[in-house]
């Protein structure tokens, strides 16, 4: 019999399609795609930038939580009302730019004195935690509709794309409003804070949930119609076979995408939220509930700055390394 | 060389009577093999139609042989491929695979058969998963019918690997570092490892270069000598099918206008549409350049939504005449295993004419 | 700023802008007529319909279109807190022992429509603001004394019952009104703008609010309710009929629904003359005014007969022990709290009672002295936790409503005073909708959810002990199903008191009843007096007869004119 | 044809009608159902319609009137009745009749819905209108710009900007414009200010200028960055080559071929932003505080006056069914392929 | 309409010049390359490539995929983004260089003097124009006429490339066109303003046999009816020989073999012509028992193999020693205007085909 190799060596090691730079072909065994995106989102400077500033925030929201607890620095409730013009009444703070000095970097507020930099520093972990967890829960509701209505079609699709007409139709922050406004605020004996973010969350997650569903749903649908998949059918693969081995991980990147995207918008929806005056309660600081407090003395624009600035550079560096992702994992899209 | 086994069977062909061999050689045996897809409209989603994909086919593949179908764009062999391989389910007609009726199988009563039938598909790009390693892809056979191999699941998989003549080492990479026709061979090592009876190729090799294709096709036709596989090969390149086949199918709109042996086929075609078929294959041969007697076929090929009453092929059909519009012609056999359906065939005096239009050289 | 050189004038007054120059007098006298006044409100009214509207600025306005029986005089200061005649030609006359009331209209006053005024108009005006169901937010001071037939649902429903029990009208211009028992100030409530007439040919119920017919100086011309309407002369009003009312402007345009903010600015450019309101400028505009000299001669900083509170839930623990409560009454930081609310200015004046002194018979003590610097008294704060049993502090909860960020404010002042002394507070906001019939005056809500503090405040709706007090520290308003602005007074001698000060005739004594009964509620330690309200209000530009009316505690709206 | 088109749009509306009922239900039920789970009977919900000094009594008669007693899918029931054939509302003195599509009376001032809404409406319909046209415009002319040079110095910077512009947050851009152009400089007018079209065009324009102008930028950045995209796309598509290949001069090439691809799924988010912004721009109107409907829908809740929410509500929804009904027949317009299919 | 150059008719491959100094020439192409710098290293599409086409003839080039066939052409009508692709050597129509030319210019003469179909007619078509428009806007750039005018001549052009009732599908938009028709209607697009030079890439690849054999049909008709110079772009070396006058075969950027249709399929010189030729099952020869694939994949156009590109694949590689592996072999001619670029002499050529390949054909 004649071997059936008329492939000699050169074409087992025939040049990978995709093939970058400065790396030898043959050193990497096996690179994945996710391993590929790694390598041109390295060389993507402004993502890697905004990957930097989220790192940082993410650490300095975990360092506002230790110092407040651990250490004795100056509090983000604690009160300088000393600092404040009290005898004028007009209660802003002493001295030029929000009361600016060394030991307020970016001065205080109004009224009570409270320093800004504490505040926005512990503003970050709610803002952050309250993005991401409802990130989570937005991926997790519209990955599970988006492939259920993708995959199974039929009545299940018109169904949960139905609703996510529904979804689409409400005007969102008239409704979280009203939800936030008629929902408890003691739950299974839980504290106040834990389950406000815990509302918050979920409202900010479950309306979210739809436009990831979409996305979800349309890629489902392409990849159905993708030969492997008949491939699997035709080794005897089950729907969850399909579903969770062949399925998913070819929606785990824009999966992530949408995600990181998705994170910046949560952090302005939680801010607005806190803007209208539904957020976290307080003493505690929330950029969002800051701005909101920050209007109320438009006169003093430092005040409503910091706050804005802070969402801005943390949105803006989602944003950057969001979009540095997309164009890692799917160089066409841009 | 491997080519002998396959001119057996088709000798028998000649010799033997066609009832005869349905019964006992027959691996696969399709009846009035029907395929409808719905076609929905509004809130309720009434049916306001249907797309006759495939429209009555019959016929039988026997143990070892190359059964070809080949049409034009849209006559429905994919769908055909896919009823075989129950993918599909048929709207009507059999599947009957080695005795057994299977044209309507639960998927959990299929899967234990689909280790003697796969399929090999046609676009190299989208049959592999993107996110799966090569060694991932070819052990999901295994994996899914949870098929014990003596030396592990890796050892199986390199073995196969080799078979279609890629590195071992190739185990743990992903198919976007190959080349269409590596990765064509990648999907035929996960179609072989299960061994199947059966292999229902949808044009294994259109999407690739003539180079490559020529190496994919003497790929397919060392293992169906060495593992004593029986194909369908979906195809629509005349010369390619004619090299692999053993038998040819001809298909235009859901029907088998013609179906015979590969020489009897390619030198004496019955069928009006095979004959315009083959006239249109381009020869690359300047000589022949002008002195080629051609039929050229005139629009295009109807929807298969409506399709033509009577003969479906008269509305292009240059010997079309009433009766065509008003009777289906059957696919009658004509010849000795040579069967087409047409009220006014060609060849029926057994004259060989050479279908290119040229001398025999 | 002006020149003013013109001095005093009249009535007595001053042209000089100068702040608090409308405290006490009149600012700009002048008997000019003419000119429309722009007025802007940053919300909207309750209702413009005198037998329903509840807002203090709302019956200060009302005035100019509506006629009641009494009034309060339109004039500066402590003078205006009397009740003059209006549409009745004197107070009313008790007989009885106090138990039924007459009343004498004037001749000739006839609704802007010509017919004449009645005594029957006045009765049907009474008798409607009590069918709760079409007018559920207006006060309810006659369907609770008034002596009417039992199950009376108001005259839409109870249609052609004898209701002379309550009101009898002998004739066209006399009226009596009959008490379940012998009420003292009744005078009081014949000024209410309930009284003002409404000819039942004309009444719609609930929609007589987008127009009310007039028997004042001025009528409705455009009403878009909730957000303009125009106020112009009313022909059938006769001077003569009305010693009260100047009439000077045309007319007024009243727009609704504007930006607080923008009112302040408005206000100060002099886009506009009034912000109706009257509750004073924006915490934003607070620098503004008061830095700039020229903006702040032009500012009055009126005290409210209101009080800012905290009240301390004796059903709570620990604060069921009033050592407790007297901890959190030394603790608290008072000048904070003060600030809270908006400092000396905008917020108010340290209080120590519950009584502001505009109020008769308000005394001025203090139970719980807060230290030198009013920052709270940590040492006594302490000594009262130990006496409690809780020397290291505890933990409770402190309500507050949550569209308003002065309680936030005070409430996060409180946090961080009480912290001092151990005691750990959360804030808790309501929304205000809810925030008495759910929560923080709901007392089943109130135990089980331990908030053992929650912010409030309280308005009489007139300078009078009576007034003050009766809603915020009687025990027997509280409902179980919430709802009543009492939620912590629960003294029981406290109700024996205000029951022997409401019959009590003799006014004089009766104030000193009201004094008496503020200072057993302090000593009892359960409500924790705040600020006494002012405010920081701005007189528009152009505005001539400018005075603070203390009776409303913002500008009379009726001596106004242009220049 | 027509006939088609006609049977297509009643069909969109009919879905239309029952998606309108599951957000009507849903909203009915998140200000009956959610509260009464926290623990809430009908007098405490009464309790937020009365005023301060209302009696027990007043507080039942109240929750009688408004029907709190009622289970609540008759309460429901009585408000679809109300949308569909009209209402009596009994004001004390008479009974007045509310014709469909009666949205009800405000529990607080007693004002029927509809009217009031349809009064706020154009404050919305004028904010959305005059900002969408200039981000439309704006945004689709920096994106198609920016994809036309690509990488070069202005696209790096315009799409910097945009970035900026999505992320930032519109209650903060408004506010400090406000603060700044407003009321430091004296250039925009203040916040609240509106003047009806009709009364004086110029006034309009100039009142609502920083409301357009802030709203703009958040919009236009974004459109700017999906315009970029689009462009990128379609001008590698074969058609262009094809364009090209005719020797057709490149701006035809651009504008004529690429824009035309490029500007479609520009107008499905298009509609859906409209439709969602006619709905009321919640946060623009609160940082400007204009009267529109969002504020309308704030204040709503704020009062917890359901027959407001749920008026702002319907409508809402409805403007975004009939801005993606219109995108969808717009579709057909634009493509062909979508009209002759 | 038409246009006739005195050098029409003439020209056999007897007398058949230098390639680059071809005087009848009216396209001319001369050391061409295009070079794409990229993020992965510079991608040399085409690399030193000279050829020409006359009036009124044919020229085919075939080669794998990826072989540089579009880009080619791409760059003869001046297609390439500005700054994406670095072009230089002599692009010559009729005696102007294209390359350096302002941008202005190369439009001036895009569809006027030249002009090019596409592949895919659907994707090639603006979805959202009627066919009609797509042609009057193409004749309306070139030529001062009103609408009607160029309707008219629309609807002509339709006609002439046999789309039956033009009157009435010229209105008609792509989609509603067959894909055959499509591809009528672009040639018609192509040829309305009677361009001298028609450049053909793969305009038959997306159509069936029975379409393709009508379009070819269509190509060669019109070109003896307009006598332009056409380039035929293809990987099917049958598509050439139907229409081709001369042929290059092109590999990894390169031309290795270019001569007349009859050299080329009679006595190719080249081992790549021959692998091709040999992957190829013939319907006009006898059914070989295997195909001759080439072994092996293209290269990488950014590492191209040192000497030969082709020397990795080829089976002849070794008989110059490492000269194949080290030199880059010259494109010479080797006699009757028969260039290849090989280093293989002529006596191994010609015994390695006579004795090798030709009899396994
Ligand atoms: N899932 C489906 N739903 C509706 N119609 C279908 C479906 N699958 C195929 N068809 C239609 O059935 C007909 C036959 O399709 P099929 O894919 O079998 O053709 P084919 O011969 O394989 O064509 P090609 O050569 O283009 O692959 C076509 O008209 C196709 O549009
Ligand atoms: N814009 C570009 N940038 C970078 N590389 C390019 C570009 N255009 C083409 N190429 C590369 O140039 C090479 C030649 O491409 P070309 O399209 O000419 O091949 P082809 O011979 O037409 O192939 P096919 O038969 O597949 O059409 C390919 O490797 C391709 O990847
Ligand atoms: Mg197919
Ligand atoms: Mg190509
Ligand atoms: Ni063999």
């Amino acid at each position: 019999m004649t071997p059936p190799l008329e492939v000699t060596e050169s074409t087992a090691a025939a040049p990978p399609e995709v093939t970058l730079a400065g790396m030898s072909k043959k050193a990497i065994q096996g690179r994945s795609l996710s391993q590929i995106a790694w390598l041109r989102l390295k060389r993507d400077k402004v993502a890697i930038a905004g990957a930097f500033v989220i790192i940082a925030l993410i650490l300095a929201a975990i360092a506002a939580l230790v110092l407040d607890r651990v250490f004795n620095v100056i509090g983000p409730n604690d009160f300088h009302q000393d600092l404040i013009d009290t005898e004028g009444g007009t209660l802003a703070p002493k001295g030029t730019f929000g009361g600016m000095s060394l030991e307020h970097p970016l001065g205080i507020e109004p009224v009570n004195g409270r320093d800004l930099l504490a505040r926005i520093f512990a503003g970050s972990w709610i803002s952050l935690l309250i993005a991401f967890l409802a990130t989570v829960l937005s991926v997790l509701i519209g990955t599970v509709m988006g492939v259920m209505a993708g995959f199974f079609g039929g009545w299940i699709d018109t169904i949960i794309s139905r609703s996510m007409d529904v979804f689409l139709a409400f005007p969102l922050l008239v409704f979280a409003m009203a939800l936030v406004g008629v929902m408890p605020d003691t739950v299974f004996g839980l504290g106040s804070e834990t389950v406000r973010i815990g509302m918050l969350t979920f409202i900010i997650g479950f309306f979210n949930w739809p436009y990831i569903g979409r996305i979800v749903r349309g890629q489902t649908l392409s990849l159905r119609e993708r030969e492997f998949v008949d491939a699997a059918r035709s080794l005897g693969a089950r729907g969850p076979y399909i579903l969770f081995r062949e399925l998913l991980p070819n929606l785990v990147a824009p999966i992530l995408v949408y995600a990181t995207l998705l994170i910046p918008t949560n952090i302005l929806f939680e801010s607005a939220l806190s803007f209208l005056g539904v957020g976290i309660n307080a003493p505690t600081a929330t950029w969002g509930g800051m701005l909101s407090e920050a209007s109320r003395f438009y006169t003093m624009p430092h005040f409503m700055l910091w706050p804005g600035l802070a969402i801005f550079v943390t949105v803006l560096a989602f944003n950057l390394f969001g979009d540095g992702l997309r164009d890692a994992l799917d160089p066409r899209a841009r | 060389m491997s080519i002998e086994n396959g001119d057996a069977v088709s000798a028998q062909t000649e010799t033997q009577p066609v009832e005869a061999k349905r019964t006992d050689e027959a691996l696969l045996s399709v009846e009035g093999l029907t395929k409808h897809f719905p076609i929905r409209k509004g809130l309720l989603q009434r049916q306001v139609g249907a797309v006759q994909a495939v429209d009555g086919l019959t016929f039988d593949v026997k143990k070892g042989e190359t059964l070809s179908l080949v049409g034009e764009s849209g006559c429905g062999k994919t769908t055909t491929g896919r009823l075989l391989t129950r993918l599909l389910e048929p709207t009507a007609g059999k599947v009957i695979f080695d005795g057994k009726d299977i044209s309507h199988l639960s998927v959990g009563k299929m899967r234990p058969l689909r280790r003697d039938i796969q399929m090999i598909f046609q676009d190299p790009y989208s049959s592999l998963n993107p996110r799966h390693t090569v060694g991932t892809i070819v052990g999901a056979p295994f994996k899914l019918q949870k098929v014990k191999t003596e030396h592990g699941v890796k050892r199986a998989v390199q073995d196969l690997l080799a078979l279609v003549g890629l590195s071992p080492e190739h185990y743990n990479r992903y198919p976007h570092e190959f080349s269409g026709g590596q990765r064509q061979r990648i999907g035929i090592a996960r179609t072989l490892a299960l061994r199947p009876k059966l292999i229902v190729a949808d044009e294994p090799v259109s999407a690739l270069d003539v180079s490559i294709q020529a190496q994919v096709v003497n790929l397919l036709e060392d293992l169906q000598t060495e593992f004593d596989l029986t194909y369908v090969m979906i195809a629509h390149d005349l010369s390619v099918v004619r090299h692999v086949s053993d038998r040819v199918a001809v298909m235009y709109l859901g029907k088998i206008m013609e179906i015979a042996d590969r020489t009897a086929l390619y030198e004496r075609p019955m069928h009006p549409y095979t004959v315009a078929l083959l006239s249109a294959v381009p020869i690359p041969d300047t000589s022949r350049r002008g002195n080629r007697e051609r039929i050229r076929l005139q629009g295009d090929v109807p929807s298969p939504v409506n399709p033509p009453s009577g003969c479906r092929f008269r509305t292009r059909c240059w010997k079309a005449q009433e009766i065509c519009k008003v009777e289906e012609p059957p696919l009658a056999e004509l010849a000795p295993g040579h069967r087409a359906a047409c009220h006014f065939p060609e060849n029926t005096d057994k004259l060989t004419i050479d279908p290119t239009g040229a001398s025999h050289s | 700023g002006g020149n003013g050189t013109d001095g005093k004038n009249g009535g007595g007054g001053t042209k000089t802008p100068a702040f608090n120059a409308a405290l006490t007098e009149t600012f700009n006298p002048s008997e000019k007529k003419g000119g429309i006044v722009k007025i802007a409100n940053a919300g909207t009214w309750d209702s413009l319909d005198p037998g329903e509207t509840y807002y203090g600025y709302s019956w200060n306005f009302l005035r100019l279109y509506g006629r009641s029986l009494l009034m309060f005089k339109p004039a500066p200061g402590g003078a205006s807190n009397e009740l003059v005649p209006d549409l009745a030609e004197s107070l009313g006359t008790p007989s009885e022992g106090g138990k039924t009331w007459t009343y004498k209209l004037r001749e000739g006053i006839k609704y802007e429509d010509g017919t004449t005024v009645t005594s029957k108009d006045v009765k049907h005006a009474v008798l409607r603001s009590t069918d709760k169901e079409t007018f559920p937010n207006g006060p309810a001071y006659f369907e609770g004394y008034l002596n009417l037939p039992e199950g009376y649902k108001g005259p839409y429903k109870s249609k052609g019952v004898d209701t002379n029990s309550a009101i009898e009208t002998p004739d066209d211009r006399t009226i009596v009104f009959h008490l379940k028992q012998a009420f003292g100030g009744f005078d009081y409530f014949a000024h209410l703008p309930q009284t003002v007439p409404v000819p039942e040919a004309k009444d719609t119920g609930a929609k007589y609010r987008e127009h009310v017919i007039s028997t004042g100086p001025y009528k409705f011309d455009k009403n878009e309710i909730d957000k303009q309407f125009n106020l112009v002369r009313n022909p059938e009003w006769k001077p003569e009929t009305d010693p009260n009312r100047k009439a000077l402007p045309d007319g007024y345009e009243v727009t609704m629904n504007v930006n607080a903010d923008d009112i302040d600015n408005r206000l100060i450019s002099g886009d506009i003359h009034i912000d109706i309101t009257g509750t004073g400028v924006q915490p934003a505009s607070l620098s503004r005014v008061l830095s700039d000299p020229a903006i702040k001669a032009n500012a009055d900083n009126p005290t409210i007969a209101r009080l800012w509170y905290t009240s301390i839930n004796p059903t709570v623990a620990p604060l069921d022990n009033k050592e407790c409560r007297k901890a959190v009454l030394y603790a608290v930081d008072r000048t904070g709290y003060q600030t809270a609310y908006g400092g000396t200015f905008s917020g108010g004046e340290i209080a120590t009672t519950l009584m502001p002194s505009q109020i008769p018979g308000a005394e001025k003590f203090d139970l719980y002295p807060a230290g030198p610097d009013n920052k709270g008294d940590v040492a006594k704060a302490k000594e009262a936790l130990t006496a409690c049993g809780q020397p290291n502090g505890f933990e409770t909860n402190i309500a507050y409503r949550s569209e308003r960020p002065k309680e936030k404010a005070a409430a996060e002042s409180m946090q961080q005073a009480l912290a001092r002394v151990g005691i750990k507070l959360t804030l808790r906001p309501f929304p205000q909708g809810d925030y008495f019939s759910q929560f923080a005056g709901n007392p089943p809500y109130v135990v089980a959810n331990k908030l053992g503090m929650a912010l409030n405040g309280w308005g009489a709706d007139w300078n009078d002990g009576f007034g003050f007090l009766s809603q915020i520290v009687d025990s027997r308003v509280i409902r179980e199903t919430g709802g009543s602005s009492n939620t912590s007074v629960r003294i029981p001698e406290v109700d024996k008191m205000l029951d022997e000060a409401i019959g009590e005739t003799d006014t004089a004594k009766r104030e000193k009843m009201w004094g008496a009964i503020d200072k057993r509620v302090m000593e009892e330690a359960v409500i924790l007096p705040g600020v006494h309200s002012k405010s920081l209000i701005l007189r528009g530009k152009g505005l001539t007869n400018v005075f603070v009316s203390d009776a409303y505690g913002m500008y009379d709206y009726l001596a106004m004119g242009l220049e | 044809m027509p006939a088609t088109v006609i049977t297509y749009i009643f069909r969109r509306l009919f879905a239309a009608v029952v998606l309108l009922f599951i957000v009507s239900a849903v909203t009915f039920s998140i200000f009956f159902v959610m509260p009464k789970l926290v623990g809430g009977t009908p007098e405490t919900l009464a309790t937020r319609y009365v005023g301060r000094a209302a009696t027990a009594e007043t507080v039942k008669i109240t929750a009688e009137k408004l029907g709190f007693y009622d289970p609540v899918v008759v309460q429901y029931g009585n408000w679809v009745k109300g949308v569909v054939a009209g209402a009596d509302f009994d004001y004390g003195a008479g009974v007045e009749r509310c014709p469909a599509p009666c949205l009800g009376y405000s529990f607080r001032t007693k004002q029927p819905v509809w009217p009031e809404l349809l009064d706020r409406a154009p404050v919305t319909m004028s904010l959305a209108a005059g900002a969408a046209t200039l981000w439309l415009i704006g945004g689709v002319a920096v994106g198609t710009l920016s994809a036309l040079r690509r990488g070069t110095f202005f696209d790096r910077t315009a799409m910097g900007i945009a970035l900026a512009g999505v992320s930032l947050p519109i209650f903060f851009t408004g506010l400090i414009s406000l603060s700044f152009f407003s009321y430091s400089l004296g250039w925009a007018a203040p916040g609240g200010a509106y003047t009806p079209f009709l009364e004086n065009p110029g006034e309009w324009a100039y009142n609502l200028l920083l409301p357009w102008i802030t709203l703009a930028f958040l919009f236009s950045a974004q459109y700017a960055r999906q315009t970029r995209a689009g462009m990128l796309d379609t001008m590698n598509e074969d058609f262009i080559r094809t364009a090209r290949a005719k020797g057709l001069p490149e701006r035809t090439v651009v504008v004529k071929h690429g824009l035309r691809g490029a500007l479609t799924p520009i107008l499905t988010i298009f509609g859906l932003d409209v439709g969602l912004l006619l709905g009321g721009a919640v946060l623009t109107e609160s940082a400007f505080s204009l009267q529109g409907l969002g504020k309308y829908a704030i204040e709503g809740i704020t009062n917890y006056d359901l027959p407001k929410v749920m008026g702002v509500t319907m409508l809402a929804a409805f403007f975004v069914v009939v801005a993606s009904l219109i995108v969808d027949l717009l579709y057909a317009v634009v493509d062909p392929r979508v009209r002759t299919k | 309409m038409t246009e006739f150059s005195e050098d029409s008719l003439d020209g056999g491959a007897a007398t058949r010049p230098e390639p680059s100094t071809k005087p009848d020439a009216f396209l001319e192409v001369r050391g061409l390359r295009v070079h794409f710098p990229t993020d992965d290293g510079v991608v040399k599409s085409v690399d030193d490539l000279s050829f020409s086409v006359a009036r009124g003839k044919t020229l085919g080039i075939v080669g794998e995929s990826g072989s540089g066939k579009s880009v080619t052409s791409l760059s003869v009508m001046g297609l390439h983004k500005a700054g994406t692709a670095k072009i230089t050597g002599e692009i010559l129509l009729d005696g102007q260089n294209l390359v350096g030319m302002g941008a202005e210019k190369v439009r001036a003469l895009r569809g006027k003097r030249m002009a090019m179909i596409f592949q895919d007619p659907l994707s090639a078509m603006h979805p959202f124009y009627t066919v009609g428009h797509q042609i009057i806007e193409a004749y309306r750039v070139h030529n001062k006429v009103t609408k009607a005018v160029a309707r008219k001549h629309a609807i002509d052009m339709l006609e002439k490339v046999g789309i039956p009732n033009p009157k009435g599908r010229v209105d008609d938009y792509p989609h509603q066109f067959s894909g055959g028709m499509r591809q009528r209607a672009m040639i018609a697009m192509a040829l309305s303003c009677d361009p001298e030079l028609l450049i053909a890439d793969e305009p038959t690849t997306a159509l069936d046999v029975t379409v393709q054999a009508q379009i070819l049909d269509l190509i060669r008709d019109l070109q003896q009816e307009f006598n332009s110079a056409v380039i035929i772009i293809t990987h099917d070396l049958g598509v050439v020989a139907e229409l081709a006058d001369d042929i290059m075969v092109m590999y990894a950027g390169r031309a290795v073999e270019y001569s007349t249709a009859e050299d080329i399929f009679n006595s190719p010189q080249h081992p790549y012509t021959w692998g091709l030729l040999g992957s190829m099952p013939r319907l006009d020869r006898d059914r070989t028992e295997r195909l001759l694939p080439i072994p092996g994949t293209p290269p990488s156009l950014i590492n191209v193999p040192d000497g030969c590109p082709f020397n990795p694949r080829c089976a002849y590689a070794n008989l110059n020693g490492d000269l194949s592996m080290t030199e880059r072999p010259e494109f010479r001619d080797i006699g009757g205007d028969h260039h290849i670029a090989c280093h293989l002499s002529a006596e191994n050529r010609v015994r390695i085909w006579d004795t090798e390949i030709r009899p396994k054909l």
